[in-house]
């Protein structure tokens, strides 16, 4: 599966060729590629609408589901951007900058891996699941989480490439809880853990793997401007008081690098700051 | 004379299109996109003396048709840009121009002294303008004695051509830009970013975690063309204009309003290639018209 | 206690919700859209002493999420507003706030002793900051002295409550806002468009006959956003917010950061009906999360 | 037919039902309008695309082509705006405020009514003469010019409503020239001229009026923010050296109010003023 030279990075404009509304705010686009993409799981593009004018200015980092000629991404309407995306028809121009970041590193060989996700952070390990059962290895874990069923986005995609556990808050699905409440009973010395998803729920999973010594990869995700390590806009608190870059340095690191305690990582604190003014 | 060239002070650029600071690193993320050393030039991104580390996170949003930035000036330093970058931009024969900024006069000059020690730099841009840290100049910029005599400083322990980027903040920015030219400067530079803020209603928070952040793109674009406009109508030195270029369009409407050259700031975090976009239109433009950049320059004035 | 309405110096407002002069008329091309008395209030169109035509067209551009207009004031005079328009609204029980500019104290003053003659006033705002007269007061707008002068003039000939509106040109618009405090301001309101230009490249000419125009819109917000939060940190009086609000999330944003009430401007031209919505907006808001407009003032601070 | 007790104006959301691309850069957009528009001819609409956002900000003004339960309007792309509704599939929803502005006054009993056009101008004279038509007036008589046959948009619902006179400058069609060649054949005494078009064609029609005491009403055109005058942003001059305003004292108007030297219908003068600055 995926190896260390990656592609190189390309701004292309791409007609969308279809969009699957999938339940909820969740929608599964698919652009034509001529040239096909050959971004590996865990890499991101920049999509933006080709249409879009002055606003929304700036492209919006996505995760890619699937690469090649029919390159995908899955998006959750939160805003103004995924908004647009969510509506958008088939022949709708986008522009697209990736493979973008650094995949997911190649899985070790002798551990079963266990994939972690939370709502879209789902998309990148799906690609990571096919990747690797197509590449023959072992089928790997699978806990996915949310508030509810309707939050469990591609979860079929998931049960068929892995041995699927679910949790939802409410108890509509799977288990009643959060992942983490499951986490603990599959660690082990022969596992390895990547996650995506909220960042509380990957500094909860960066935690579990830390206490049972099993290594964790997590995709980190942070407002970017560029995407491509020119505008320095998406720093991740790291240990040594410093910052990763989370679009060259990341978005997939080893969960010990990142200081989950800094930053916006940490609980909500802009609008606490002392109050002294001007 | 090329149909494209223009000269600012005594450099000679071969197209007036450079990248803004802080919008390009220092132009080494560029080799999957384009050969950087097509352009007029590039800022790098504003170096230090000493590295920055720069703010925490959030450090940047969006606003209607433009952004906010609060970076905090994170740099590599003068001495790694010099030893890391220099040299490859050199071999790669690029036009670089180095931003720097300081908190202090000494600094200023301090850093224009390290940079006088290579060869590959083209010329000095004083940021004294930059709205996001405390120490970063701003009080500089907005004041035209502080400002005249930071260039001033730089000026007397250099060579090379020294522009000075100014804050649209200032009272009197027209001021500003004179006193820098009777202190010596080779061109303007405007305009940095202004301060604006943003809250996130839903969280009831700033979204900067540096609470304002420097507004820049399309929307900036009005008002950076009017004091643009005003200042060249000030001063005889070059200006290059900056604040939401991204079109072939966008740069005619400076040239038109007197400015010598344009930087490309937030538009290359849409598009890498925006300043290389730009250059080629302005070619496709002079040619079709069979006129040089040099004769449009102020011809809407 | 009302969950939406909000004090201003001695003034009630049923909510805190005003719609920007010279963006609503006198407020009486409403009729076929809905009833101006549900406003917190309206600022009417700038008042001068005489009539005045305004500027040559071509008067307003558009821009990136933002437009730039040059109208110079045009209005019928304080005379035929008292006479022909201000009885309508005061039969409808509109909140009227009166926006006046002059380019003398002396003038500033007349205006406000004939607005004194009527009721139905709620209270004067002093627009010391167009941009778009040449003697249009922005100088005393960037001045911290001469608009304390003005301010102190206007309070010392009214009993109405004297509201003064910043230019965010101004180089250190706190200090504005501290002078016009100290001089006996019950309000400031903030901001006034900021210049801007804008060029037809095709054409090679200027978009407007004015050259300039004053920049408002969404595009405006985040800067209007960070000098409210500046001036609520600033002075005690309270801060009316102006500068692209067209939706609640939007003046909540002003709220939040410190704004006792907002002003809708350019937002009304795409919909008439921009303030009213806004309005439902908020009442939704405060209804949902059981809190009063009052307690949200300042909370993201 | 039409009145002077204009409809109450309304500010609807309704969605394209279809666009008609009717060669070069113009199309015909009709909307679903279940309430029913009741604008008069010469009346304009502030038309503006519910979801773009908050770039192209202000509504376009557009006169009616058509009203009732299907309004239309013609369009010609020139900028972003147009850009924008030139590619509108039908369902996507648009803002339109209207019906806007003074109507073509009645034409005068006993008066043949002459049709000046020159480009989209031509879409408020469509419905005025099929307003005089239906009303079993008698038929118009029409001038229609543009640059070349491309450039007549609507040509034939005009042929088939009115006596049709075209020119064209390339001479693609009608009598080569403009319509201001044979205008004059065409006046009398007991002619009356409505004219919109390109403000340079509009000033000559109604100097040529002017000339032989032949009644002329003209359609202003400016730019415009707001369109139901509040914004003091469409000021035409007139010849007392004041202004009227285009959106709510036009943009119908006596073209003797109207003087053509002055301000945007002169010559293009902002880049010449005079030097001194700030
Ligand atoms: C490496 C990476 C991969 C991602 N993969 C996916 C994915 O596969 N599917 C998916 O739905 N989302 C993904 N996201 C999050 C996605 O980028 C945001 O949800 C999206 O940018 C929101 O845009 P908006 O215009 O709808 O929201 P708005 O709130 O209107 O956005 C305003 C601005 O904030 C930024 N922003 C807002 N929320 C986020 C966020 N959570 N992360 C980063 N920037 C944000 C936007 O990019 C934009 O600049 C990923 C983010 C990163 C960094
Ligand atoms: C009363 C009236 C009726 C009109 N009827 C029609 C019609 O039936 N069909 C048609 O195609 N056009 C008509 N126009 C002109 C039309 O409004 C402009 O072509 C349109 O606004 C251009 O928008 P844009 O975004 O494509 O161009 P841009 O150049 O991107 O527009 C930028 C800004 O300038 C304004 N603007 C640009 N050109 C004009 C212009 N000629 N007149 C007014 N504002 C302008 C726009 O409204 C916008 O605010 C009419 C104008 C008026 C005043
Ligand atoms: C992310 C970011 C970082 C910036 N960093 C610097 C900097 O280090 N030094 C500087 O002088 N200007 C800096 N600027 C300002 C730009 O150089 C430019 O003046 C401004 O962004 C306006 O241009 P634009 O609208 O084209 O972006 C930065 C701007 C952005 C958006
Ligand atoms: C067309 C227009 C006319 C204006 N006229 C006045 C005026 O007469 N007096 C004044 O104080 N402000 C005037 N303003 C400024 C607005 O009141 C407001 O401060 C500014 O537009 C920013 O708010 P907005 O972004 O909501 O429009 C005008 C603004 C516009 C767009
Ligand atoms: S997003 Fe620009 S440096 Fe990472
Ligand atoms: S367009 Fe606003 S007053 Fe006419």
């Amino acid at each position: 599966m995926s190896t260390r030279v990656l592609a190189k990075r390309r701004l292309v404009t791409l007609a969308l060729l279809r969009r699957e509304s999938i339940g909820g705010l969740y929608h599964v686009l698919t652009f034509e590629d001529p040239d096909g993409s050959a971004a590996q799981p865990g890499q991101f593009t920049m999509v933006r609408g080709a249409e879009w004018g002055d606003a929304p200015l700036l492209p919006r980092p996505m995760s890619y589901l699937t690469a090649g000629h029919a390159p995908s991404i899955l998006i959750k309407v939160i805003g103004e951007g995924t908004l647009r995306m969510g509506r958008a028809e088939p022949g709708e121009p986008f522009t697209l900058l990736g493979p973008l970041g650094e995949p997911w590193r190649a899985p070790t060989p002798g551990r079963r891996v266990v994939l972690v996700a939370g709502g879209v952070g789902v998309a990148p390990l799906v690609f990571l699941a096919r990747a690797i059962v197509e590449a023959g290895g072992p089928k790997p874990i699978a806990i996915y989480g949310g508030r509810s069923a309707r939050d469990l986005p591609l979860d079929d995609d998931l049960a068929e490439l892995t041995e699927l556990h679910t949790t939802t808050e409410d108890g509509s699905r799977g288990a009643r809880g959060r992942v983490t409440d499951i986490l603990g009973d599959l660690l082990g010395p022969d596992r390895e853990v990547f996650t995506c998803g909220p960042d509380r729920m990957m500094a909860k999973v960066a935690e579990l793997c830390a206490l049972r010594d099993v290594p964790c990869e997590v995709s980190l995700e942070t407002p970017m401007a560029c995407g491509y390590g020119v505008c320095l806009g998406c720093p991740v608190p790291t240990h040594d008081g410093a910052y990763l870059y989370a679009c060259t340095q990341g978005p997939c690191v080893d969960a010990r690098r990142v200081d989950w305690s800094r930053g916006d990582h940490a609980p909500k604190k802009g609008a606490h700051l002392p109050r002294s003014q001007t | 004379m090329t149909r494209l060239g223009v000269e600012i002070g005594g450099l000679s650029l071969k197209n007036p299109v450079l990248t803004a600071s802080g919008c390009f690193g220092y132009g080494l993320e560029y080799d999957d996109f384009y050969d950087v050393a097509e352009l007029g030039g590039i800022c790098t991104k504003g170096l230090s003396l000493h590295p920055r580390a720069g703010n925490p996170p959030e450090r940047i949003c969006e606003t209607p048709a433009g952004m906010l930035n609060a970076i905090g000036l994170a740099n590599v330093g003068v001495e790694a840009f010099c030893r890391d970058k220099l040299p490859i931009l050199r071999e790669r024969g690029v036009t670089v121009v180095a931003n720097i900024f300081a908190s202090s006069i000494a600094d200023f000059v301090a850093i224009t002294e390290r940079l006088n020690r290579e060869t590959g730099v083209a010329a000095v841009e004083l940021n004294v303008s930059c709205p996001n840290v405390s120490e970063g100049g701003i009080e500089f910029g907005k004041d035209a004695r502080m400002c005249g005599e930071v260039t001033r400083a730089v000026r007397s322990v250099t060579k090379l051509p020294v522009w000075v980027k100014m804050s649209p903040e200032a009272g009197n920015i027209v001021a500003v830009a004179r006193a820098c030219e009777e202190a010596g400067a080779d061109a303007i530079t405007a305009i940095n970013t202004i301060r604006g803020m943003s809250i996130d209603v839903e969280q009831n928070k700033l979204r900067l975690a540096n609470r304002t952040g420097g507004f820049s793109g399309p929307a900036l674009r009005p008002i950076a063309l009017r004091i643009v406009w005003e200042i060249a109508g000030a001063v005889s030195i070059p200006v290059i204009a900056i604040g939401g270029v991204s079109t072939t369009r966008d740069a005619l409407e400076f040239l038109l309003a007197g400015a010598t050259a344009v930087q490309v700031g937030t538009a290359n975090f849409a598009d890498p290639s925006a300043a290389k976009r730009v250059v080629d239109g302005l070619r496709a433009h002079c040619e079709t018209r069979n006129v040089t950049v040099k004769s449009l320059i102020g011809s809407a004035r």
